[in-house]
């Protein structure tokens, strides 16, 4: 079975759609450490997502 | 010319012209189609007088005033 | 020619080769004997996109032909890019010194900042 | 001075040794300190991008998909949907201890590329080095895609297209001007009467949207006939206006999801937490609804600014924050008490903090003539409210502090000075020179407010609210005021009029015979022959970047569209018509005039040396010309030396300066913008001057092919202003601020030994004093030593934080070319 965005660690449900939500990552660059955000769909492939990181 | 840092010898135009190094006077920098050294160039004797590295300015400090401009305005 | 043809051939000399569809080896393809290494080679001092003038040659002229077509006169000097074949050009005269330092500013005469000319240069 | 060395000196002895970057760190709060160093710079070093620095492909992807996509409807609401699919998908992101958020990358090390502007841009920037993401083959061949898709559909593509093709050549040639003519590389004002001043969020404007389409609807569905024909497009321009607010409020929403998930999942500071939750609040606030606290002020704005520069690449910032954000400010510190003085500092500084982090891809004209910096920035402080009283507040103080800590260079301040000003301001207006930022720019307010009515006819109470439209063009933030299009390519590079009044019209740099044949130099024989073809030649470049301007903006809302810009004015929410449409807007165009002074200079000397003494002919000059001076030295130091220069009040130039001046004055008042008012001349330089240097040939006053131009404006020859600085005052004072033009750039460079303490102080206002007596519009300082920038040049790595006033803008000394840095250290230190 694929691997899904919504079985991520990274992956934060919509309150409003739970089949859509953010994947949220910590990244840490030479000069700034930030969180972001990006939309994905909870049942988007992610079998071939090099941050994906099983709940 | 002759280039201070490498040698090479010719006519001050086919050095590469860059600016001046204060419109007042006859100093300008160019540059040495050979080594690519930064040169003060005294443009009315044709010679190159030296190279010029960062923060180096062989002419002096700001353009045609050494210190502070005095109010002669009368 | 009225005027507005007139200009209207240099228009499309200055556009029609930079924006006409090119595959990704024609813009990387720098060849050995290229109007960027000339020293009649200027760049557009609008746009660092690769297109110049040549100070010798005038609209009209066509250095891809065989023979090449000189033209010597008119009002505007013809458009190149930096990367254009020039091997049949007799106008061509290679420069002693290409400057592919982008720190600096515009210096159409001498500089060359793209890409693929300092990958060339190096 | 390393890092380490300066931390063991005390804030004085830093003080005494000039070192007012140490003491900034020193003094600013962690967060402050925090949130400055995280900065990603994205203003070009010289011409080139800082190591780090990766154009995002994210944003042109996801607006081309869409644009595509939608590619049956008309313009506005087609770019409408594609910018909302933006604003939707878009990577977004929160630092570490920020309390304000947007960006228009997806990552901070990131610079957008606006690719539907310009294919000539979009060439360029395939051929860029070292900022393709990696791989750079994939990213190479995924710009390649793009570039393909946008040929020929670009604003710039299809205005060519339409252009007469000899203005579109010469135009292009480099020679004449630069910007593009299209909104996609404009500056937009905002309309902060409307939004803050109106205290309407965006669900307000979209109340009115509706009420405005059910009458339209009313009509179109009603009596058929001509009047109700343009209602159809209007009706789609309004559905377009309302998508792109939603859209926005949605954007919003994403950065408190973001702010709140960091709050509950992973932060364990309670105090961050209540900050995130803060953070939140401000976001599900503002835009939906008007702002509540100063943070949501703040943050209202900086969001505005944000989708503003994800529609178009905008090249400048209009702004009066310490104005509009006044009223939160004063509810939140002073009022209710709700944050303290220090809490909203922190909140100033990073609102300046906010904006030096923005950055667009840009083309190398446009880096080297903004060196350093992404955009003139300039925000407005101080000035006057609408019944002219003061309108200095403690936000200004708050402000001109803030900047003193933070340091950036882009944001500056334009400082609107008036008699009514008080010394405590002026004292912190002062301290900000002092402290080597080049900024605020001292404005003369009553006189820059009579220039807006005298030459664009703004109502006294709407001249009052003026900011500065770029670098220094002043403009009202009001309905029929604001101007939402201001092309910089309206922008002269005026060296070259008195180079082809010589020159018979050739241009010698890019060979093309550019202005009108005005005749031979080498048979005139008298000045006046000289002096008739510059008129010409000035005539002739004002008229070809006017007519190109106008059309661009005559023809963008069909080339281009700004959809959200539209949806943010009154008079587009109103009309139903685009922004950049000139219908309802009262005009406030101006060319923008380079390389100016050696104009005065050139003819002066050609006046002198020519025809009053006869020391040489025209055909020797022209020779020598032509040679670029070369082999000529003694002859072209006759030139600069033998005669007057401007900025010595010498009435043999200046009565020259003037007399051009008059002239531009005249064919401005001839020339008019698609809102059917005047062009006046702005001169000024950015670093314009520097990347014309090796475009303008060699010129009477003693200039070659290569030198750096004046550094702009009204400023005198570097190190030509031998009389001291009242003489160069004396001379910018014959000049009729109002009625010659639209404003006039004065650098002056003073001496830091002699500006400290009190003293300096006293002096420098005694200096003002005539300033303004002489009735000047502008002037900036630079306030930094030679030893200090020759230091920088030589260790650039232990002065990064040295900032310099360029012209018009503010860089850190470290971002600008060589050529450039000497430029600046050529300016007379003048002795006040």
């Amino acid at each position: 079975m694929a691997t899904e965005c919504k079985e991520c660690k990274s992956f934060f449900p919509m309150n409003e759609n739970p089949e859509k939500g953010d994947c949220v990552q910590r990244v840490v660059d030479p000069r700034q450490a930030y969180y972001k955000a990006r939309p994905v769909d909870a049942g988007a492939d992610a079998s071939k997502c090099g941050t994906f990181s099983k709940k | 010319m002759k280039c201070t840092e490498c040698g090479f010898e010719a006519p001050v135009q086919n050095f590469r012209y860059l600016y001046n190094a204060r419109i007042d006077a006859s100093i300008s920098l160019r540059q040495c189609p050979q080594c690519q050294a930064r040169l003060a160039v005294d443009e009315l004797a044709g010679e190159a007088t030296q190279k010029v590295g960062d923060g180096e300015a062989p002419w002096g400090k700001s353009a045609g005033i050494e210190g502070l401009a005095e109010d002669n305005a009368s | 020619m009225g005027r507005r043809d007139q200009w209207k051939q240099v228009q499309n000399g200055m556009f029609t080769e930079v924006t006409s569809q090119r595959s990704v080896e024609d813009r990387e393809t720098v060849p050995d004997v290229a109007c960027g290494f000339c020293k009649n080679f200027s760049e557009n001092a609008y746009a660092s996109d690769g297109r110049g003038y040549c100070k010798q040659l005038k609209v009209g002229s066509n250095i891809k032909t065989d023979p090449p077509v000189y033209v010597m006169e008119g009002d505007a000097g013809l458009t190149v890019l930096f990367n254009a074949e020039a091997a049949g050009c007799k106008f061509f005269d290679r420069m002693d010194f290409v400057d592919t330092d982008g720190h600096e500013v515009a210096d159409p005469s001498y500089r060359r900042v793209q890409r693929q000319m300092e990958k060339k240069v190096k | 001075m390393a890092a380490e060395a300066a931390k063991d000196l005390s804030i004085q002895e830093l003080e005494k040794e000039g070192q007012w970057w140490w003491i900034a760190e020193k003094k600013r709060s962690r967060r402050l300190d925090y949130l400055r160093k995280a900065v990603w710079k994205k203003g070009a070093l010289g011409g080139n991008y800082a190591p780090g620095i990766k154009v995002d492909l994210e944003m042109p992807t996801l607006f081309t998909n869409m644009y595509n996509w939608w590619k049956y409807d008309p313009p506005m609401l087609r770019r409408a949907k594609a910018l909302a699919h933006v604003l939707d998908n878009i990577g977004i992101f929160i630092t570490d201890q920020a309390q304000l958020v947007g960006y228009f990358g997806s990552m901070p090390n990131t610079i957008a590329w606006r690719l539907d502007g310009a294919s000539i841009v979009n060439e360029e920037l395939y051929n860029e080095p070292g900022i393709m993401p990696e791989p750079e083959e994939e990213s190479l061949k995924k710009v390649a895609e793009l570039n393909s898709y946008w040929s020929g559909n670009t604003a710039v593509d299809k205005l060519a297209r339409v252009l007469d093709p000899e203005d579109a050549v010469k135009f292009l040639s480099g020679a004449i001007g630069w910007g593009a003519p299209t909104s996609a590389y404009g500056y937009s004002g905002k309309d902060y009467e409307y939004i803050f001043a109106g205290r309407r969020g965006f669900l307000d404007i979209i109340e009115e949207i509706d009420a405005n389409i059910e009458g339209a609807e009313d009509r179109t569905m009603g009596m058929p006939g001509p009047d109700i024909l343009p209602l159809y497009e209007r009706l789609q321009n309004w559905d377009a206006m309302k998508l792109i607010l939603e859209a926005a409020i949605r954007y919003a929403g994403r950065y408190a999801r973001l702010a709140r998930t960091i709050a509950e999942n992973f932060e364990t500071d309670p105090k961050r937490k209540e900050e995130l939750i803060r953070l939140a609040e401000s976001c599900e606030t503002v835009p939906a609804h008007a702002p509540q606290t100063f943070q949501q002020s703040l943050q209202y704005d900086h969001f505005i600014q944000i989708i503003c520069r994800l529609e178009a690449h905008e090249g400048a910032w209009p702004a009066r924050p310490d104005y509009y954000h006044w009223p939160m400010y004063d509810k939140d510190v002073n009022i209710e008490k709700n944050i303290t003085g220090e809490e909203a500092m922190d909140l100033v500084g990073e609102f300046m903090i906010r904006a030096y982090e923005v950055g667009g891809f840009g083309p190398r004209w446009a880096r080297e003539g903004l060196q350093g910096i992404t955009g003139t920035w300039v925000w407005t402080l101080g000035g006057v409210n609408q019944d002219g009283s003061d309108a200095c507040n403690d936000l200004t103080l708050a402000f001109l502090k803030a900047a003193r800590l933070v340091r950036v260079s882009n944001p500056t301040f334009g400082f609107r000075w008036h008699p009514k000003v008080s010394d405590k301001i002026m004292r912190e207006v002062f301290e900000c020179i002092r402290h080597g930022l080049g900024y605020p720019s001292i404005r003369n307010d009553p006189l820059l407010i009579q220039n807006s009515m005298h030459w664009h006819g703004h109502p006294l109470e709407e001249a009052r609210t003026w900011v500065h439209q770029a670098c220094m063009s002043p403009c009202p933030t009001t309905k029929h005021g604001v101007q939402p299009m201001r092309m910089a390519s309206a922008t002269a590079n005026c060296a070259k009029m008195v180079e082809y009044a010589l020159h018979n019209g050739y241009d010698h740099v890019v060979q093309m015979q550019m202005g009108p044949r005005t005749g031979d130099a080498r048979k005139y024989t008298d000045f006046e022959q000289l002096f008739s073809a510059w008129v010409q030649q000035m005539e002739w470049i004002m008229n070809t970047l006017v007519r190109t301007v106008n059309l661009g903006r005559f023809k963008d809302p069909e080339f281009y569209g700004r959809p959200f810009l539209s949806a943010t004015y009154e008079r587009a929410v109103e009309s139903g018509l685009d922004a950049v449409s000139p219908v309802g807007e009262r005009g406030n165009c101006w060319v923008t005039f380079f390389t100016w002074v050696e104009n005065a200079d050139s003819l002066a000397a050609v006046k002198k040396l020519v025809f009053d003494e006869k020391k040489y002919t025209m055909t020797q000059l022209m020779d020598a010309l032509e040679a670029n001076w070369e082999g000529c030295e003694k002859m072209r130091l006759d030139f600069v030396n033998g005669a007057p220069k401007w900025g010595n009040d010498d009435d043999y130039v200046d009565d020259l300066m003037i007399r051009c001046l008059r002239e531009v004055a005249r064919h401005s008042r001839e020339m008019k913008c698609p809102c059917g008012n005047s062009w006046p001349a702005l001169p000024e330089n950015v670093s314009g001057n520097i990347h014309y240097a090796s475009i303008v040939g060699a010129l009477p006053n003693g200039r070659r092919l290569g030198d750096a131009l004046y550094d702009g404006g009204i400023s005198p020859g570097p190190g030509l202003d031998k009389n001291g600085p009242s003489a160069v005052l004396k001379s910018c004072g014959k000049i009729d601020h109002v009625g010659d033009g639209r404003a006039f750039l004065l650098n002056q460079r003073l001496s830091p030994t002699q500006m400290a303490g009190e003293k300096g102080y006293q002096l420098w206002k005694a200096y003002m004093r005539t300033w303004a007596d002489l009735g000047l519009d502008h002037v900036q300082f630079n306030m930094v030593s030679d030893e200090t920038l020759r230091a920088a040049q030589k260790d650039p790595e232990k002065y990064q934080e040295v900032i310099v006033r360029v012209a018009g803008y503010s860089a850190h000394f470290v971002d600008i070319s060589r050529k450039t840095q000497d430029n600046i250290i050529q300016r007379t230190i003048q002795g006040i």
